[in-house]
């Protein structure tokens, strides 16, 4: 009923705020029970629409950059809000154009990981009920524990509630996450460095050049005037070869640097299924130790490569090292 | 026509020889993606589930050369250039394994564009001539199939060279053209239990469910054409990005673009997604399909209005339209914000039919 | 020749010269003698030129099948390739691909007036059938050309111009939007003068290219004026690669500007879905 | 100098002010120095895009090696206090590509410096050589790389990364029946993939 009275809250506010706006953007239903999609909330009965659950996966803040100049509303999860929050740093988006309706989160699913133990297109009805997912297969129901279909990002999560709201609706959650381990980096960085370089190369056999990792970053504000499409400069050719590939996943952890929440759409939303973020997750585990620095907390925050300071803490003058 | 054997242990051994005469396109799993391969040793094909793309890289492939060229100076006048052209290498025989009908109905799609419209495109037409498909038919639909609403089935025929059928311990293998017949003439013939079971599988088929009226789809379309505001709701949760196009066994379009390194260089042609804003934008900097509104919209008035409108429907007059669309469901299987090109057409339905 | 479509027939730059500060006029002829003889096109045809290792792009093949010493072209530097293209001088080597696309209905034309109304670049598409005309004045009727553009600097093909209004067989108008001290002609936009001079859609064809916005105000005035949809005829531009119906990006609903234009009568454009 | 056999490809970024000039009073003073850079010149080491260093990398340099003005001596001020983080992460980034921090340095040289210029060059080109070349996209993978039980769970590909059960709706397999990591290694290149795990 809890879950039933947060969705009535958060149609009133939409309700509440629909008047002076052009659209608000909230989560509906998708094609099954394990998919939602984004939809454009105009009227009431659009707002009857919106959901919010654990099918919520995808980060409404990417479309904000392309709806500047509107007015708009934006459901967000905590994670998501820091990507508002570093539009914010970065001067990428109208605040008094936004209104953000802020849905503390207790964690997304992770298809990846749902397909791995039942055959996701036979699913009928999901249940999220406290630690469980309850499936509605045809031969019965499937109950997976929660925290094991979970993205791993919300196993980890540190930030729940929304960093921004001007509507928060819904009990605020405790943080489940402790500090980021990395684990998956340790893991990956066992390798040698050729045994990594032919991981990768592997991996983006598979890349179709479709740049859904670009265009679901909500952080890739320049989509269609991007680099990797420029014939002048002409850093990306069009052949879709290993070298013009994996150049350009160098290129998007390079012009992320300092500005990625590690949201995961870029991984998210890869249909071949490349584990783009560890090179996101890289980056950010560097500046964290080198600047003590997190993207998307704070609003006021200078990006650190925005930034200098005449003697570093914690960069070592590298002509005297040999 | 007898159906022959291919026993589940003797899949790898059989692809094997396949691939000392063809390139072999092998599906396997990787990670969470199905993916055709070139065929290599100790590789296990994947049968199990549709591969992640369709097959339509063996035929258009995502780069490939339309010409080279090398500029040679004048000695005498180091300022002048002569340019020298060379065509590409032709494609050589090739065999795909383990695409499903809805793939191999892709290939029709394909031939109408690049043999049937107009002008004949020389490497495709070589491509296609040498390319085989050994299809799997599908036991069961996936909840984003839809191909028995464009003409197809989980068992159709259309496309393909021979037809493999799920049977105990293996597949029972159905030629259905002569090339199919050859490549599976190695195989024993299917024993009495096999036979059997695919006489009841043809018998009864998978039952797809009804399927819509599309007949009207063409029509609510054009209609539907100057409502921004539909588009723009159908469009809003696109991201632009080029995984429907670039999955979509019937998506064609391409780009053609030089890359040169000194004195030499390849023009390319590459698969393009009209999903792009620089795809149609012009050098003066006009473009006509400015938003994710107007792209979407070019999208689904391809598949579903211009082409058929193109083409006569397989039925005669009044009946169902062909459709540049085989109903695979990769568009809204791998969409990133499961955009569901399914609602849209029911949407464009629903909305002619209010006054 | 090669029966790949996307093999382009190599060509020389013989001539060059500019237009206007950003237009500049090629004339090419094909490396091969023997398929410069043969080669066959009919007025507002294309070609696509490449510049190997830039592109290729589409541009309308502005002289008259009737001149065959060579194949002129008038190109805007806007892009990458014209910009390639602007930069390249007599002698060098190029890339010809045509003619492609469909053409004016010269023949429908026969016996009729013929009034073209172009502005700026918009001129070259009616440079061929102008001349094409010309060449066959006895096959038409009254020829009247309304010509402007921005300032009388941005106006193509100036020799000409001159030439034509000499000419006793027909009647040349021509505009600016922004005079100079010495312009001795009209100033003001092209479908005003359209208006002005009171045009009779009596047994009459219009022709019009130019920018979007002066083909929209032209096929307003000309309607005004009594044209039919069926007697006005315009060109269409479109981002094209393949240039022979494949490729996919010039669609406008089912009809590509490649292959099925770029020649369209105002009355088949009111059938395609409006996408321009 | 000592010598070290065929020549490796490495770039040099330097900048106009400081390091070029100081590249300059390395050869005027006839210093002997190994032949293997390629020098850019560009206006400030504030100049240099990581995307220059990346893209060297994976083009075909075996190193490359950034050089501009002493912190607190730029032309312009401040532009190599922020070329000094962006090089730095970058430095720290490249080892998750596979590519060994130490093909990548930067440093400060001033134009007075020609033989601290000749050091730096000689100890960089000895490492490079050192490292060997560069691996390249295009040449087949060098390695086995077993992924199972390698990554964390994190990878989103659970079946590859834990080698945990998997169970698929599989034609290839009774019902119900559960696919090794063997299954799936997939690609010709990875034998190497461990039968079993936890499944």
């Amino acid at each position: 009923m809890a879950e039933n009275d947060r969705m009535a809250e958060l149609r009133a506010a939409v309700l509440q705020e629909l008047p002076r706006l052009d659209f608000v953007l909230g989560y509906a239903r998708g094609f099954d029970p394990l998919h939602a999609t984004p939809i454009t909330v105009r009227n009431e009965k659009d707002a009857g629409r919106l959901i919010f659950d654990p099918t919520c996966v995808q980060n409404l803040a990417t479309s904000l950059y392309a709806l500047r100049g509107k007015r708009i509303g934006l459901v967000v999860k905590g994670c998501d809000s820091r990507s508002v929050v570093e539009l914010m740093q970065e001067k990428l988006v109208d605040r008094e154009n936004l209104v953000i309706f802020g849905l503390p989160c207790d964690g997304v699913l992770d298809l990846a990981k749902v397909r791995t133990v039942v055959d996701i297109a036979r699913v009928r009805g999901a249940e999220f009920t406290g630690g469980e997912v309850r499936l509605l297969l045809p031969e019965g129901e499937k109950v997976l524990p929660r925290r094991d279909v979970l993205a791993d990002k919300c196993l980890r999560c540190r930030y729940p509630n929304p960093l921004v709201a001007d509507h928060m609706i819904g009990e605020k959650i405790e943080p489940q996450g402790a500090e980021d381990t990395y684990a998956d980096l340790d893991g990956f960085e066992k390798l040698g460095m050729q045994e990594r370089f032919d991981f990768w190369k592997r991996q983006m056999s598979r890349c179709i050049r479709c740049y859904a990792c670009r265009n679901a970053c909500p952080l890739c504000v320049c989509k269609h005037v991007c680099l990797a499409d420029s014939r002048d400069p002409h850093w990306l050719t069009s052949e879709a070869t290993l070298q013009e590939k994996w150049l350009f996943q160098v290129m998007h952890a390079l012009h992320l640097a300092g500005r990625c929440t590690e949201c995961g759409e870029c991984q998210r939303s890869c249909p071949m299924g490349i584990p783009i973020l560890l090179l996101k997750r890289k980056m950010n585990r560097e500046l964290k130790e080198v600047f003590n620095y997190e993207a998307g907390v704070d609003p006021e925050a200078v990006p650190p490569l925005h930034t200098f300071q005449m003697e570093e803490d914690k960069i070592k003058d590298r002509g005297q090292l040999w | 026509m007898v159906a022959r054997f291919l026993a589940t242990e003797n899949l790898s051994a059989q692809a094997a020889a396949w691939a000392r005469d063809y390139r072999l396109l092998a599906p396997v799993r990787e990670g969470q993606a199905v993916v055709y391969r070139p065929w290599a040793n100790n590789m296990h094909p994947f049968l199990g589930r549709p591969p992640t793309a369709s097959p339509k890289e063996a035929l258009l492939p995502q780069t490939e050369n339309l010409l080279s060229f090398t500029y040679r100076k004048d000695h005498e006048d180091l300022t002048r250039t002569e340019v020298f052209l060379a065509e590409p290498v032709p494609s050589e025989p090739t065999v795909v394994l383990g695409l499903r009908p809805c793939d191999a109905r892709g290939r029709k799609l394909l031939d109408r564009v690049f043999l049937e419209r107009g002008v004949v495109d020389p490497l495709y037409e070589k491509r296609r001539k040498n390319t085989l498909f050994i299809t799997v038919a599908c036991e069961r639909m996936e909840n984003t199939c839809f191909c028995h609403w464009t003409g197809g089935g989980p068992t159709s025929e259309e496309g393909s060279d021979v037809l493999l059928f799920a049977v105990a311990g293996g597949y029972a293998a159905k030629a259905l053209t002569g090339a199919g017949e050859k490549l599976i003439a190695a195989l024993p013939e299917a024993g009495p239990a096999a036979q059997e079971e695919l006489a009841a599988k043809l018998a009864t088929p998978a039952e797809p469910g009804p399927a819509p009226d599309l007949r009207q789809a063409p029509q609510r379309f054009l209609e539907a054409f100057d409502d921004m505001d539909f588009w723009m709701d159908e469009s809003a949760r696109c991201l632009s990005c080029g995984v429907c196009t670039y999955l979509c066994p019937t998506c064609s379009c391409f780009n053609i673009t030089d890359e040169n390194s000194g004195m030499k260089g390849k023009r390319l042609r590459t698969w393009d997604t009209c999903m792009s804003a620089q795809y149609t934008l012009e050098g003066s900097g006009h473009n006509p399909r400015v938003s994710r509104a107007h792209r979407l919209r070019n999208r689904v008035g391809h598949k579903f209005c211009y082409h058929p409108r193109e083409f006569p429907a397989p039925g005669g007059e009044g009946a169902q339209p062909e459709f540049s669309c085989t109903g695979c469901g990769r568009c809204i299987k791998s969409c990133p914000v499961s955009v569901d090109i399914r609602r849209i057409v029911l949407d464009l339905l629903e909305k002619g039919e209010r006054p | 020749m090669s029966l790949n479509p996307y093999m382009p027939s190599l060509a020389t730059i013989i001539e060059t010269f500019d237009e206007t500060p950003d237009i500049k006029t090629f004339r090419v002829v094909l490396n091969d003698e023997a398929a410069m003889r043969a080669f066959r096109f009919e007025p507002g045809q294309v070609a696509q030129l490449s510049v190997f290792g830039t592109g290729e792009s589409t541009f309308v093949i502005c002289s008259p099948p009737t001149r065959m010493d060579y194949l002129q072209f008038s190109v805007m530097r806007v892009g990458e390739l014209t910009h390639r293209l602007h930069t390249l001088r007599e002698g060098d080597p190029i890339g010809l691909r045509g003619p492609l696309g469909n053409h004016f209905d010269h023949q429908g034309m026969k016996g009729k007036d013929i009034i073209f109304v172009g502005g700026g670049l918009g001129l070259a598409p009616l440079r061929t059938l102008l001349l094409y005309m010309l060449d066959n004045r006895a096959d038409y009727g009254a020829i009247t050309l309304i010509y402007g553009g921005r300032t009388p600097e941005h106006l193509c093909f100036k020799g000409e111009l001159a030439e034509w209004a000499a000419r006793g067989d027909m009647r040349v108008e021509l505009t600016v939007d922004n005079p100079d001290k010495l312009w001795s002609h009209r100033t003001g936009v092209v479908p005003a003068v359209l208006t002005d001079l009171g045009v009779s859609p009596q047994n009459a064809v219009a022709v019009t290219c130019g920018p979007p916005i002066m083909i929209r105000f032209t096929i307003q005035a000309l309607a005004k004026l009594g044209f039919t949809d069926e007697q006005i005829v315009t060109t269409l531009e479109r981002r094209m690669k393949c240039g022979v119906g494949l490729c996919g990006r010039c669609n406008i609903g089912g009809k590509f500007v490649c292959v099925d234009g770029p020649v369209f009568t105002q009355a088949q454009l009111k059938e395609l879905p409006q996408e321009f | 100098m000592p010598d070290m056999g065929r020549d490796f490809r490495i770039i040099g970024f330097l900048c106009n002010w400081c390091s070029y000039g100081g590249a300059d009073a390395a050869g005027v003073a006839r210093f002997s120095q190994p032949t293997d850079l390629r020098i850019i010149r560009v206006p400030c080491s504030g100049r240099v895009d990581p995307m220059f260093v990346a893209k060297a990398l994976l083009s075909g340099a075996d190193g490359v090696l950034v050089s501009g003005c002493h912190p607190r001596d730029c032309h312009y001020s401040e532009g190599n206090f922020y070329a000094r983080r962006r090089l730095e992460m970058l430095r720290r980034f490249l080892p998750i590509l596979g590519v060994d921090e130490g093909r990548f340095e930067y440093v400060w040289v001033s134009a007075s410096e020609g033989s601290r210029w000749r050091d730096m060059v000689t100890k960089f080109t000895e490492k490079i050589h050192d490292l060997g070349p560069m691996p390249r996209m295009m040449e087949p993978a060098r390695t086995l790389c077993s992924l199972e039980g390698m990554l964390g769970q994190s990878l989103a590909q659970p079946d590859m990364a834990s080698g945990a059960a998997l169970v698929l709706p599989d034609w290839d397999k009774p019902a119900g029946s559960v696919l090794t990591p063997a299954d799936i290694a997939g690609m010709g290149a990875e034998p190497g993939a461990k039968e079993g795990g936890n499944g």
